[in-house]
């Protein structure tokens, strides 16, 4: 008779402690972050897809086309070419591409490259109609930037 | 001529009531759904609707017609006549509860001798149509939460009853208005006990959290109205709404004085302001311990009703019966 | 009993239909139910329409794999979906209107996804959240053979959200597209003015 | 024999077919319940609705490149399959580990088990149907995920050891923000145990649901918090200490009923101990490198078979790995804990009501990608 009791009494206190902390959930800020108004600070080491560093003593990218982030790539997201040009030494790249929808974010291609050309960028708010728009042609990209 | 004459106030009073009625319903799921979500979001420190209307007002008129418009599924294998006649029977009864509440002095469909009796025996039909929409789903998840809610409705419905009626053997009468006009002192200084098992009852009559095993997410999807899509579920939605505005008015009616409170001057419909008002602090009562709570099991819901209310109710309104006869 | 429980296990094998959708991709003829043009055109009502859907877009508690923690925190307190009317994950596909679909999808789940889609009532919207459910991701590789490469071979998306996860930021950007898609309008409405008390 | 029995039977029992979608199997898990009214009389597991060949994608790529696969199996422990991985490449090819980047590691572990038991936590809590529980953790947890987003660049699947070091050195801004969020949880956790912990239904709803015992917990393997809620005080960092796990004064909490509750607890608790190793490992992080200079490009593993465990938030990870020479494994296989921590549940959840089997479940803290792989 007296567990019952007890147990009554017990289990109706700890009901009403919960209640109080949720009571007191109710009358603080709101943790909400209202996204398209206001953005979080998203760290300068976000890893988003990779992008050519435009180097600013040259105005351009910094690729020798060697290829190794075409091999080193866990899955196969990125295709490169480059072709002999008269009066330049070794290759030139003319074709950059990154299938973004493969990418996995592992970094093995910005770690293995010899001369610092890759960089992830911080777009981490992608969305589109259709997967080929994740298909980046990374020597555009890098044109296009001021 | 003669008769024409002596009907004529009473249809317009029929249909005042019955507009009235859909205006209650209506407005209450809106209010409440909003309240819900809004008061959800801020148990949960988010904001909750915000982006359509001003802080989200327009929402819960959003969602109502969007579920208006979209398609009604049947499954193959449910049994079509009943399927779709499970929502209506829930949502059709719940107006007539509304009739027989004093909002106010003034504003009530008619005083019934026994309004008590009225509300209760209309509310559990509410039941039946859980079971019907069970059934005919032909999926499991249904049938189980079809099961649960009518075990737990009638387990649930015994404490209730016991505890109104203490109140009843005390003010010597069933109708609801008698009651709060016999309340010079609220019944809730005078029988706490009743009250405090009346709160839990009627958290369980509503099914809801803690109580809402008859569609408990994580154990049966989505209960009893898994199968149901569009406009069936939003009637179910609104019936649950108004199931607990209806227990919500008759605590308020029991417990806290009806429409007794400061009256206000140059107003004679006063007594609804009080009323409604008491009726929401209610809704967030329920509100409030559901987005705390989680649910229980079955068994332990049945454990409470059998081995803790039902022997309370009895002893309180044993007590009741002796201090108020003797 | 040991035959009655194989065959109860064997439910869901790749199914015809779901191999003849990832080699040839869906045809015309089974979608046909959710996007056909109504029998009377209205087209203040289907605008009025199409707003309150966009607006209300109430997702299915699907997840599959790493995607879904992001979809979860969504929903969460620090995102908070709900602000555009979304957080109500209802766990039936019946009440849903949005399927995200957050992970990997292989050949044993792609007759699920067939028939969860094929539960929810129209119109459906489909989001694919993540690199897997948009091409395969990391599993596009030779050695892969039960991934399918993408689910928009089995239903149609609407939109795509690439990422590995995506951040949850993505997700949102993601639903606000795809409300931009049903409605012509894009929300937040208007579009640089934080409402009083945020 | 008896024909009244069978026909009986038929009459009285039903197959329940819980999942692939289904909101408590965190996931797309599969059970088949084989019911007689409420309650469960045969459950059992279907696998496989994720399965993504991640062993098999191993076998066609070098080693090194299998590291963004083990933090896909397990989405909240990567951090720890990572470490594992990188250790057993570092043991099968013989790098030593600055003990800078071995401090580094154990942090980020330790972070990353307290967000997955966080995540737990608020998960397990949406099972038994508490909808607020969740939002807290995971604001809670927030916290830990930015932080880590700040040295490994993703919130979730990081790819962050690297073979004979991490990749990326933490500096004084994740210091400051860590200690600041080992003092926010330990002013949040009294909040939850007024909350959750001591809520009366919370305690009914798991008390005496399920028993793991030790005897079962042998048979079937199951390791981790589940086999030190049975009573076995058996934690991989204490019981063979890897990675610097030594220098640190640390309890591996244990209970006895070896019930849902128990394994509630145990879990609980572990995220404050968690939070002391973490405070430890600040105050004692040495200087130095964070990456080994002599690690060849191409890592090419000597003939043999390698093997290693970690402490996995859900339990006993262990990695084996044959080599035939080149730099591409023959046979890589993962032990993960899940899947033998789920291979209990037709033994314990048989007779249960079907919330008990919700409630038994979710105190496995499964990860389905993880079962399949």
């Amino acid at each position: 008779m007296k567990a019952y009791f007890t147990e009554l009494f017990t289990g109706a206190w700890s009901l009403i402690v919960g209640l109080t902390v949720t009571l007191k959930a109710l009358f603080s800020p709101v943790v909400t972050v209202q996204y398209p108004r206001q953005k979080i600070d998203v760290t300068p080491n976000y890893r988003g897809h990779i992008d050519l560093i435009k180097d600013p003593e040259t105005g351009t990218h910094r690729c020798i086309t060697c290829g190794m982030c075409m091999r080193d790539c866990p899955s196969d997201c990125i295709y490169l070419e480059g072709e002999k040009q008269e009066g330049v030494k070794g290759k030139v790249l003319t074709l950059y591409t990154l299938d973004y929808t493969k990418c996995s974010h592992c970094g093995a291609c910005v770690e293995v490259c010899p001369t610092q050309a890759l960089d992830y960028c911080d777009d981490y708010e992608v969305a589109g109609f259709a997967r080929e728009d994740f298909h980046y042609d990374l020597l555009k990209r890098v044109e296009e930037r001021e | 001529m003669q008769t024409l004459n002596s009907y004529a106030p009473e249809i317009i009073r029929i249909v005042m009531a019955v507009v009235g009625g859909a205006v209650v319903v209506f407005g209450n799921a809106l209010v409440m759904g909003y309240m819900e979500r809004k008061l959800a979001g801020h148990f949960q420190r988010r904001t909750g609707p915000m982006e359509v209307g001003f802080h989200g007002l327009l929402q819960l008129v959003i969602d109502g017609i969007k579920l208006m418009s979209k398609q009604l599924v049947i499954p193959a294998k449910a049994d079509k006549p009943l399927f779709m006649l499970a929502p209506i029977i829930s949502f059709a009864p719940v107006f007539l509860p509304l009739l027989v509440i004093p909002f106010s002095d003034r504003i009530q469909g008619f005083d019934l001798d026994v309004g008590l009796l009225f509300v209760l025996a209309i509310a559990s039909i509410n039941v039946l149509a859980v079971l019907v929409a069970g059934w005919a789903s032909n999926n499991k998840y249904s049938m189980f939460g079809a099961f649960r809610a009518v075990a737990q409705n009638v387990a649930y419905e015994i404490p209730m009853l016991l505890s109104l009626l203490a109140i009843v053997f005390m003010t010597n009468t069933f109708s609801l208005r008698g009651i709060v006009e016999a309340q010079t002192v609220w019944f809730i200084v005078l029988q706490p006990v009743a009250f405090i098992i009346y709160l839990i009852c009627m958290v369980a009559e509503t099914n809801r959290a803690p109580f809402d095993l008859a569609e408990a997410e994580s154990e049966l999807t989505a209960g009893f109205h898994t199968e149901y899509s569009g406009m069936s579920f939003s009637l179910f939605m609104m019936a649950e709404y108004t199931n607990m505005f209806i227990v919500s008015c008759i605590a308020t009616v029991f417990f806290l004085g009806g429409t007794s409170g400061i009256p206000l001057p140059y107003f004679e419909y006063t007594g609804i302001i009080w009323f409604l008002l008491k009726v929401y602090l209610f809704m967030f009562f329920l509100v409030w311990i559901r987005w705390t709570y989680p649910r229980t099991r079955f068994d332990q819901l049945m454990n409470l009703c059998w081995k803790y209310l039902l022997p309370i109710s009895l002893v309180n309104l044993l007590i009741t019966v002796v201090v108020v006869k003797l | 009993m040991a035959e009655q429980k194989k065959s109860l296990l064997r439910v869901h094998s790749y199914a015809k239909e779901c191999h003849e959708r990832s080699e040839q991709g869906y045809s015309d003829a089974a979608l046909a139910g959710g996007h056909q043009p109504g029998l009377i055109q209205l087209e203040l009502a289907d605008k009025i329409l199409n707003a309150c859907r966009a607006n209300s877009l109430w997702p299915m508690t699907f997840g599959i794999a790493c995607c879904a923690i992001e979809m979860m925190v969504c929903g969460m307190a620090r995102f908070d979906i709900s602000r555009f009317g979304s957080e109500v994950f209802r766990p039936s596909p019946r009440q849903s209107d949005l399927m995200i679909v957050a992970g990997t999808v292989n050949r044993k789940l792609a007759p699920v996804l067939l028939t969860l889609y094929e539960q929810m009532p129209a119109p459906r919207y489909v989001i694919a959240l993540g690199n897997c459910a948009v091409s395969g991701g990391p599993f596009d590789v030779e050695a892969n053979y039960d991934v399918v490469l993408g689910v928009d071979k089995l239903i149609p998306v609407d939109v795509y959200v690439p990422g590995c996860p995506p951040r949850p930021e993505a997700l949102i950007e993601g639903i606000l597209q795809l409300q931009e898609k049903i409605a012509g309008k894009r929300n937040p409405f208007p579009q640089n003015r934080m409402p009083k008390g945020a | 024999m008896n024909v009244d029995v069978i026909e009986d039977e038929r009459q009285h029992q039903f197959v329940l077919n819980m999942g692939p979608q289904h909101p408590s199997t965190h996931g797309v898990l599969r059970v088949l319940l084989k019911m007689e009214g409420e309650y469960v009389l045969d459950p059992q597991p279907v696998l496989g609705y994720v399965h993504r060949c991640h062993e098999k994608i191993g076998e066609y790529k070098p080693a090194r490149a299998f590291m963004p696969n083990t933090a896909r199996m397990d989405y909240l422990g990567a951090l720890i399959y990572n470490q594992g991985y990188a250790m057993l490449l570092e043991r099968a090819a013989g790098i030593e580990v600055p003990r800078r980047a071995e401090y580094i590691r154990v942090i980020t572990s330790e972070l990353n088990r307290i967000q997955s038991h966080l995540l737990w936590y608020g998960a397990y809590l949406l099972d038994l149907g508490a909808f607020t529980p969740i939002m807290y953790a995971f604001d809670d947890r927030e916290h830990i995920l930015d932080t880590l987003e700040d040295i490994c660049g993703s919130r979730l699947t990081y790819c962050y050891c690297r073979v004979g070091g991490v990749c990326k050195d933490i500096d004084d801004k994740f210091i400051e923000r860590t200690r600041a969020f080992i003092e926010r949880l330990r002013g949040r956790l009294p909040m939850y145990e007024k909350l959750v912990n001591g809520n009366i239904i919370v305690q009914k709803r798991m008390k005496s649901v399920g028993n793991y015992t030790p005897e079962l917990c042998a048979r079937y393997g199951v390791t981790g918090p589940l086999l030190r809620a049975a009573g076995v005080e058996y934690d991989l960092r204490k019981a063979e200490p890897y990675s610097v796990y030594s220098e640190f004064d640390f309890e591996v909490p244990t209970e006895q009923q070896g019930d849902a509750w128990a394994a509630f607890n145990v879990r609980y608790r572990e995220i404050e101990q968690s939070l002391r190793i973490v405070e430890q490992a600040l105050d004692k992080l040495p200087e130095g490198e964070v990456m080994e200079a002599k690690v060849p490009k191409k890592l090419r593993l000597p003939q043999g078979d390698y093997n290693c465990s970690v402490e996995a938030p859900r339990g006993e990870l262990s990695y084996y790995l044959v080599s035939d020479g080149s730099d591409i494994p023959y046979r890589i296989k993962v032990r993960t804990p899940s899947y033998s921590n789920l291979s209990v549940v037709p033994e314990v959840c048989k007779g249960m009501m079907i919330a008990d089997v919700v409630t038994s479940m979710g105190a496995l803290d499964l990860v389905i990608p993880e079962i399949d792989r």
